[in-house]
């Protein structure tokens, strides 16, 4: 266990003429939180993509527990324990809360077309007690969710979204778990509660990490252990957010006078 | 009236792309049974006519439909070849006499159904003289072969083919192309090289004036023939000027009084189609169920089938007589019809 | 030899012209508009239908009209009408789709395809009958050994004037802004003051119209127009559009000229070639969307998470 | 069902099994004998009067939501009973049939196409696929076992599980192309699969070229002939029914691969799939697999029904599976409900029966077909059943 | 400028609105709270007339809404940033300003001056005119969201959460921004999750539980209420 969890090198990507993300290293230790923050447009989000698959780095290279998951396909990443939710939820709206959070596990459960059609019962026992599981997690979570699991996702509120997608990324089991602002849209209330749920699930599964984008202060400055620091697709600053936050240069990029004092 | 009554069938394509040759073979359909009744016939006959779409499937539910009515005595059928081969199984289970009216497939009586006859002549039956009067009356030593890949055009490319070169002749190219073919340019500019004196056409109406049409653009002057297929005022109209001097061989027993009386009643009973070609055929086929009908009843389907096999009926067709697989033995011996004014004349050496 | 090849090149450009307007079409409405409309070839096919009906009673009528003449009020009076057929086409049955799934989409356009060629089939007099159609230009050109018909040059003409046309609505006029935005955020462009069922109607009008000339042209250089051309000619213009990246105007072009060429040269190089000019064309789709999936000149869709 | 800490709601309160047994009972027999007298009665006002009383059934439904969510509570809970009578009702059909082979063959028709229905909805109604090559796969089903059969005198039951294969082969390597178009784009290379096949199947003459092939012989099964009449406690059934039940028995096959599917990891997968492609890759759904299996399932199912329909008529030919083929198959699915096994087989039946029973209205038959499927898309969008929500166990 | 009188909506069967009235007058900044799913967005889409209100009267510049329609609130003199911006994605930022420009069928404005008045505004802006909106970060987007609505010169301004994930310094320019469009004399409605912020800019400010207004009045007192403070500060 030598390696960190996650190792990203070098880490590169442009669009046409736009480099969104720049030579990015970064690294994240087992059950460790580190927050991304970064002006709108610096290439977090774009970070997240390269580092879940969904776009291909120009450069650089990421490994997973030392072993080298550069280039692969976004469900390979997922299988090998990087999950993600998205900046803008994406839900399975036409499917229920349960069927979103069974489908968070399908790493972790087997059964393929032969066993269901074949071995019925197997693939049947496997799936309902996936269902309980999930059922498990979603009450973790929140009991209202849980109430509502035979609904449709797409009839969810946004705080309520968020939630599920934090769900859904825990269901696979993931030992990196990468949020994308999942405060946004939250009331101040809602916000302390995911907090809650972070350290929650941080202590309930040890050598769990998290890497979170944020732009809500009370969160960065409570939650990580420590902070990078994005501005135009190049990592300026990786610390703690007490001494980030002094930066002359994060101020000015990112925290403005206001929320640097406040923070 | 206490007559007895009974249903005769009839299934075509009366609706989808092939509509007008099904619609005018009903209509013929429909005037025999008519005039039937008019007359004293000793059954009240109801003529049930149920579409194919020229789809076998479909063709296959219209048979059934028929065949499970205890009042269908008997039925004539279908344009296309594909849809008859699969629905004449269906008639043989139920021992119900169908008479074929439209489609030319040679496999069709080759099965030699017992309850299958058929009143078109196999393309076979018109290819050979003019496959042999292109060879001598024509005087053609290189002709090219235009035909659609339906049944009805490569079993006519492949009879010609066959019938040209024991002839003496060659074909110097072939070109075979989907019904519904618009644009026959490129296969025409290609032939140019060749040089052939004639092109056979074995296709049928849209595509045979299209073609005519596009050869005179490619400035292509030969003549174009065929067989009777396409023996209809309709190739004129299509290929407008570029249709003189077309060609096509023409069943030479098929000009008498009866056909005439017929085309009259036609115009008299004011269809709102035209006649198609396959009217006449449709006609006869359904007189000869009347006339075996009025001879044998209607209770030994057995004994219809046969009668039919048996029959020699003198109809607008000719007189026509089945030879040992149902085949119609009508005459084969062809005038030549020529596009002359603008109207289909007698050929004139 | 050289004759024989600008003729295979001059038939390559016609066919390609008469493909790239119907392939307009469907770039305009599914690419630009993002509306699924699958019936596009059968209500340009009705086009021909309308104008042999005019050029017949303008002949019966005996108005003081040339042949050609008459043959040209027919054309444009059919374009006006099948845009017009277009857009209440659209207000009947396609608007009703706007919201559900792609496939029902589909499926109802397909279905409405089918209605109108019967439509045409069971109402016009001798639907069911293959009908000569006049050519629209006679006259030809001789350049040394090449000839080349009037007609070829109008039709390669109308159909660049077209594309740039187009072209030029989408890319660079308020009425092309909006036809994008109503695409893409039906009621936010309301916020904008655009009014969906305008830009809808609109658009509708200017796909079916070229739709109408692209059939005309084809029917002409046919020769002869029946009911049921639309389906063949539909789904080659709409490959046409989609392996040309379907809201591109210059991929229909390519697109179309692709088709056509594959067209020609199987039936040059090929024996048999035109019974396997299908086989080609559509062999040559699969292709070019295995290996750009977006199509030609479409733009790879880059989804933005 | 969920043994955990977890507090599960109280099970709805229900009026009582007996009134749910009754239902069910009254749904089915209801269907059945309205089926049957659809398909037995000639009259065009019969007809007429029928079509308009299973209207006002989808209309009921369509304004009284509520009914629909009893019978279907009904329905689940008395599953065995449903089944069963089903069961039943299904293998004692064909002796009320007046012996009519005419009706029986449709039903035949009816079941291969809910089959083929059930086959593409896999594609269109699990994971929004598109596809209009079902009707290739279907062909190549059909023309695989015949030619088997014509020439090397391959036994029925030796060519359905080689044609399958065969058509599956082609249905993953249709998939191929699908890894990275969709949408508009991916219907359009599957049209153009099916054109090509269909072409092919024209031209070559080993597959007989457009005539087709003729003389495919009948299955037979412990020496009896599936061309023979089948006779049982007196009862004579129609040479057809040999055919009825083997189609039967493919489409109680297909609901049961359907139902285990569907409720089964791989349909979630295909699920997420259609909602959201993307986020499905980041759950570690290999989409590309799973949209290939779909094709693949497809293909299979279908080559089955094809084998059936080839030896049920004795002759296939290229027209058989053309385009429109296709399109009639994915109307069924859309107009039935996608990804509900029950609507989609119900869209199958209603939608060869119509044409059928539209022959009153002859040349205009294709036209109302149109026009109704038309309506029916606009006046209930979701389809006749809409797709429903799992339950694991608990009811909800 | 905007008034709403006892409005109330539902979707489908399900009642959303209950009898919700509220008023901006001319200059003057009304921010409207509530939690998540208190139907806040669904006051904005009833506003603009995306959403059909079954009772009650919603009038904007004397104007009702639903007899107008929502293609003509433009020209009435009102602008719109709806939840999530919406921008118009394929189009470019130009185009997006110059369709709502064009909404506003404005005559004494010229297209040109404003759009450089919105860069002086915004200055991503200017360097972005050629992009496509959809390609531009969350924060980028806003902007142009906010130059949008406020490129035809409106009188009236609505906004649903336009801090939604912006960066801290961001709200702040935002807000301030904003704070300058009032200042310029231009109504704005503010919907807002942010509370504190948004008091602290508006003059009065009402709270919307459930569907219901369940607090209204000065900002100053609302910030001293018991129910906003256990809410959210
Ligand atoms: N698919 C794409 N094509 C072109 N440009 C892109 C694409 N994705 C992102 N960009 C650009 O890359 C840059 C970084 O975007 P990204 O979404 O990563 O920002 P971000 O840091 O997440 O910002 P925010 O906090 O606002 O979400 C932006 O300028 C954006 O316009
Ligand atoms: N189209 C719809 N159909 C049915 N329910 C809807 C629809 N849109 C919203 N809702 C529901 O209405 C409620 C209020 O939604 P609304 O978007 O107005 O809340 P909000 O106050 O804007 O919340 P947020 O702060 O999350 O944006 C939510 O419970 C939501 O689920
Ligand atoms: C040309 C063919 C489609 C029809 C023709 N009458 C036949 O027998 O097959
Ligand atoms: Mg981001
Ligand atoms: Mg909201």
């Amino acid at each position: 266990m030598s390696h960190p969890l996650l190792e990203v090198r070098g880490l590169s990507i442009r669009f046409g003429g736009l480099v969104a993300v720049a030579e990015v290293d970064l690294t994240l230790n087992h059950s460790e939180v580190v927050c991304i923050i970064g002006p709108n447009g610096a290439g977090k989000s774009t970070l997240f993509n390269l580092i879940s698959g969904i776009y291909r780095p120009t450069h650089g290279s990421m490994k997973l527990e030392g072993k080298d998951i550069t280039g692969w396909p976004a469900h390979r990443i997922a299988a090998a324990g990087i999950a993600r939710t998205f900046q803008s939820s994406r839900l399975f709206n036409d499917l229920t809360l349960l069927d979103n959070v069974l489908i968070g596990m399908h790493t972790r459960t087997r059964s393929g077309v032969f066993d269901a059609l074949l071995r019925p019962a197997t693939a049947r026992a496997e799936l309902e007690a996936a269902a309980v599981r999930a059922g498990e997690l979603l009450h973790a979570v929140s009991p209202q969710l849980h109430a509502r699991r035979h609904t449709l996702a797409g009839a969810l509120p946004q705080a309520d979204r968020r939630r599920l997608e934090i769900v859904r990324a825990l269901a696979s089991e993931p030992r990196v778990i990468m949020l994308d602002e999942p405060s946004s849209g939250m009331d101040d209330r809602d916000t302390d509660g995911l907090m809650a749920d972070v350290r929650r699930v941080m202590a309930e599964r040890p050598g769990l990490s998290f890497l979170i984008i944020e732009h809500d202060m009370r969160l960065v400055a409570a939650l990580p252990d420590r902070v990078a620091v994005i501005d135009y697709g190049r990592k300026i600053a990786d610390g703690d957010f007490s001494q980030v936050r002094l930066m002359p240069r994060v101020q000015e990029a990112y925290l403005g006078q206001k929320a640097a004092h406040h923070a | 009236q206490d007559k007895p009554h009974i249903k005769l069938g009839f299934i075509g394509p009366v609706s989808g792309g092939n509509a007008q040759q099904g619609l005018g073979a009903r209509n013929g359909f429909l005037l025999a049974i008519e005039q039937a009744n008019a007359a004293d016939y000793p059954y009240q006959v109801e003529p049930v006519a149920l579409d194919d779409a020229s789809d076998p499937q479909t063709g296959v539910g219209a048979a059934l439909k028929l065949v499970n009515d205890p009042d269908v005595v008997a039925a004539i059928g279908h344009w296309n070849s594909p849809v008859a081969l699969a629905t004449m199984p269906v008639f043989h289970r139920s021992q119900m006499p169908m008479i074929v009216w439209g489609a030319i497939s040679p496999q069709i009586t080759q099965q030699n159904l017992p309850e299958i006859t058929r009143v078109t002549p196999t393309l076979v039956a018109e290819n050979h003289p003019l496959a042999d009067w292109a060879a001598t009356g024509l005087g053609a030593k290189k002709i090219a072969i235009f035909a659609d890949t339906s049944d009805y055009g490569t079993a006519n490319s492949q009879a010609f083919d066959g019938f040209f070169t024991e002839a003496g002749g060659e074909i110097v190219a072939k070109e075979l192309f989907p019904v519904g073919t618009v644009d026959f340019r490129t296969a025409l500019t290609k032939l140019r090289d060749a040089s052939p004196d004639a092109i056979y056409f074995g296709g049928v109406i849209a595509e045979a004036g299209i073609l005519r049409k596009q050869m005179a653009e490619v400035g292509l002057n030969i003549p174009m023939i065929g067989i009777s297929g396409f023996y209809d005022p309709d190739f004129i109209a299509l290929a407008g000027p570029a249709a003189e001097g077309t060609m096509v061989s023409y069943p030479a027993s098929q000009s008498n009084p009866k056909l005439e009386k017929m085309n009259a009643d036609y115009a008299a009973r004011a269809f709102s189609e035209p006649t198609s070609p396959y009217t006449k055929y449709a006609y006869d086929a359904t007189n000869i169920l009347l006339t075996v009908i009025r001879e044998k009843g209607i209770d030994d389907k057995v004994a219809l089938a046969e009668a039919i096999r048996a029959i020699s009926y003198d109809g607008v067709l000719g007189t026509t007589t089945f030879d040992e697989n149902g085949q119609t033995r009508i005459e084969v011996s062809i005038e030549i019809k020529e596009v002359r004014d603008g109207a289909w004349t007698d050929h004139k050496k | 030899m050289d004759a024989l090849l600008m003729q295979h090149l001059l038939n390559w450009l016609v066919l390609g012209s008469i493909y790239t307007l119907i392939a307009l079409g469907f770039s305009l409405l599914f690419g630009v508009l993002n509306v699924i409309h699958f019936s596009h070839g059968d209500v340009a096919m009705v086009g021909p239908f309308i104008a042999l009906a005019i050029v017949q009673a303008v002949t019966a009528m005996a108005m003081p009209l040339g042949a050609s003449a008459a043959l040209l009020v027919a054309i444009l009076a059919a374009m006006a009408a099948i845009g017009l057929l277009g857009v209440l086409l659209d207000w009947l049955v396609i608007r009703r789709f706007r919201t559900s799934p792609a496939m029902m989409a589909l499926v109802a356009t397909v279905a409405l395809g089918t209605v109108i060629r019967e439509m045409i089939r069971t109402l016009y007099p001798q639907g069911s009958n293959p009908k000569p159609f006049p050519a629209i230009a006679t006259g030809v050109i001789q350049i040394g050994d090449v000839v080349i018909p009037v007609f070829s040059l109008i039709v390669i003409g109308v159909s660049v004037a077209m594309v740039a046309a187009l072209f030029a609505l989408i890319s660079h006029t308020p009425v092309g802004v909006r036809i994008r935005a109503v695409a893409e955020d039906l009621s936010i462009a309301r916020l904008m003051a655009v009014r969906p069922d305008r830009i809808f109607a609109v658009t509708f009008f200017i796909a079916s119209a070229v739709g109408a000339i692209g059939a005309v042209f084809f029917v002409s250089h046919a020769g002869v127009v029946r009911f049921d051309f639309g389906i063949q000619l539909g789904l080659i213009g709409f490959s046409a559009a989609v392996i040309g990246g379907l809201g591109s105007m210059n991929g229909a072009i390519l697109g179309s000229l692709l088709i056509a060429g594959v067209d020609v040269l199987v039936q040059v190089l090929v024996p048999d070639g035109a019974s396997y000019r299908l086989v080609f064309i559509f062999m040559l789709t699969i292709l070019v969307l295995v290996f750009k999936p977006s199509g030609m000149l479409g733009k790879p869709v880059f989804e933005k998470v | 069902m969920s043994q955990t800490g977890i507090q599960v709601e109280a099970p709805a309160e229900r009026s009582g099994t007996s009134l749910d047994a009754s239902i069910v009972v009254a749904v089915e027999l209801g269907s059945a004998v309205l089926l049957g007298a659809f398909l037995l009665s000639e009259q065009t006002a019969i007809v007429v009067l029928l079509l308009a009383v299973m209207g006002a059934v989808f209309g009921l439904l369509q304004w009284r939501p509520a009914f629909e969510e009893r019978i279907v509570a009904a329905f689940h809970d008395q599953q065995q009973l449903a089944i069963a009578l089903g069961a039943v009702i299904v293998m004692v059909y064909p002796f009320f049939m007046q012996g009519s082979s005419y009706a029986l063959h449709l039903l035949i028709v009816a079941q291969l196409y809910a089959v083929l229905a059930l086959a593409l909805n896999f594609q269109l109604g699990s994971a929004n696929i598109p596809n209009f090559a079902t009707g290739a796969s279907y062909g190549i089903g059909a023309y695989t076992s015949a030619l088997l059969a014509i020439n090397f005198g391959v036994s029925f039951w030796l060519t359905l599980p080689v044609a399958a294969v065969v058509a599956t082969i082609f249905g993953f390597l249709l998939g191929f192309p699908s890894m990275r178009t969709k949408d508009s784009y991916l219907a359009l290379v599957t049209i153009a699969f099916g054109i090509v096949v269909h072409q092919l199947l024209n031209n070559f003459s080993w597959t007989g070229g457009a005539n087709g092939l003729v003389g495919i012989p009948a299955p037979s099964l412990f020496g009896h002939s599936f061309t023979r009449p089948i006779e049982v406690f007196g009862f004579r059934l129609p040479s057809q029914a040999n055919f009825y039940y083997l189609s039967a028995a493919l489409v109680g096959l297909s609901i049961i691969a359907a139902r285990r599917l569907h409720n089964s990891r791989v349909g979630l997968a295909w699920n997420a799939l259609r909602a959201d492609p993307l986020a499905a890759r980041c759950q570690g759904i290999d989409i590309v697999w799973y949209k290939m299996l779909a094709f693949g399932v497809d293909a299979f199912l279908a080559a089955f029904a094809g084998t059936i329909y080839a030896f049920y008529v004795s002759y296939i030919s290229p027209d058989n599976f053309t385009f429109l083929v296709s399109v009639t198959i994915m109307t069924m699915v859309i107009v039935g409900g996608m990804d509900n096994t029950l609507g989609v087989i119900i869209g199958a039946f209603l939608l060869t029966m119509l044409p059928e029973k539209l022959r009153i209205f002859s040349d205009y038959r294709l036209l109302f077909v149109g026009v109704v499927v038309i309506l029916f898309l606009i006046l209930r969008p979701q389809g006749l059943f809409p797709q429903r929500a799992r339950n694991y166990g608990a009811h909800r | 400028m905007l008034e709403m009188n006892s409005v109330s909506t539902s979707y489908g069967s399900v009642p959303m609105l209950r009898d919700v009235s509220l008023q901006v007058g001319p200059s003057e900044m009304v921010c409207l709270l509530g939690p998540n799913g208190a139907g806040k967005s669904t006051t904005f889409n009833a506003i603009c007339g995306l959403l059909r209100s079954d009772s009650g009267s919603i009038r904007i510049a004397g104007q009702d809404v639903k007899e107008c329609g929502t293609e003509r609130l433009a020209s009435l003199g009102a602008g719109f940033v709806p939840e999530g911006r919406r921008l118009f994605p394929t189009l470019t930022v130009r185009e997006n300003l110059r369709l709502a420009f064009d909404a506003a069928r404005n005559p004494a404005l010229d297209f040109e001056t404003q759009l450089e008045r919105m860069a002086d505004l915004f200055p991503r802006i200017r360097e972005r005119l050629g992009q496509k909106a959809g390609t531009m970060s969350g924060g980028e987007q806003a902007m142009v969201a906010l130059a949008r609505a406020l490129i035809g010169d409106p009188r009236l301004v609505v906004m649903d959460e336009p801090s939604l994930g912006l960066s801290p310094k961001l709200i702040d320019e935002y807000f301030q921004i904003v704070s300058r469009i009032r200042d310029e004399g231009k109504a704005v409605l503010l919907i807002e999750q942010n509370a504190e912020t948004a008091l602290s800019i508006a003059e009065r400010g009402y709270l919307l539980i459930r569907g219901k207004i369940a607090l209204s009045g000065k900002s100053s007192d609302l910030l001293q209420d018991d129910t906003i403070r256990h809410l959210y500060l």
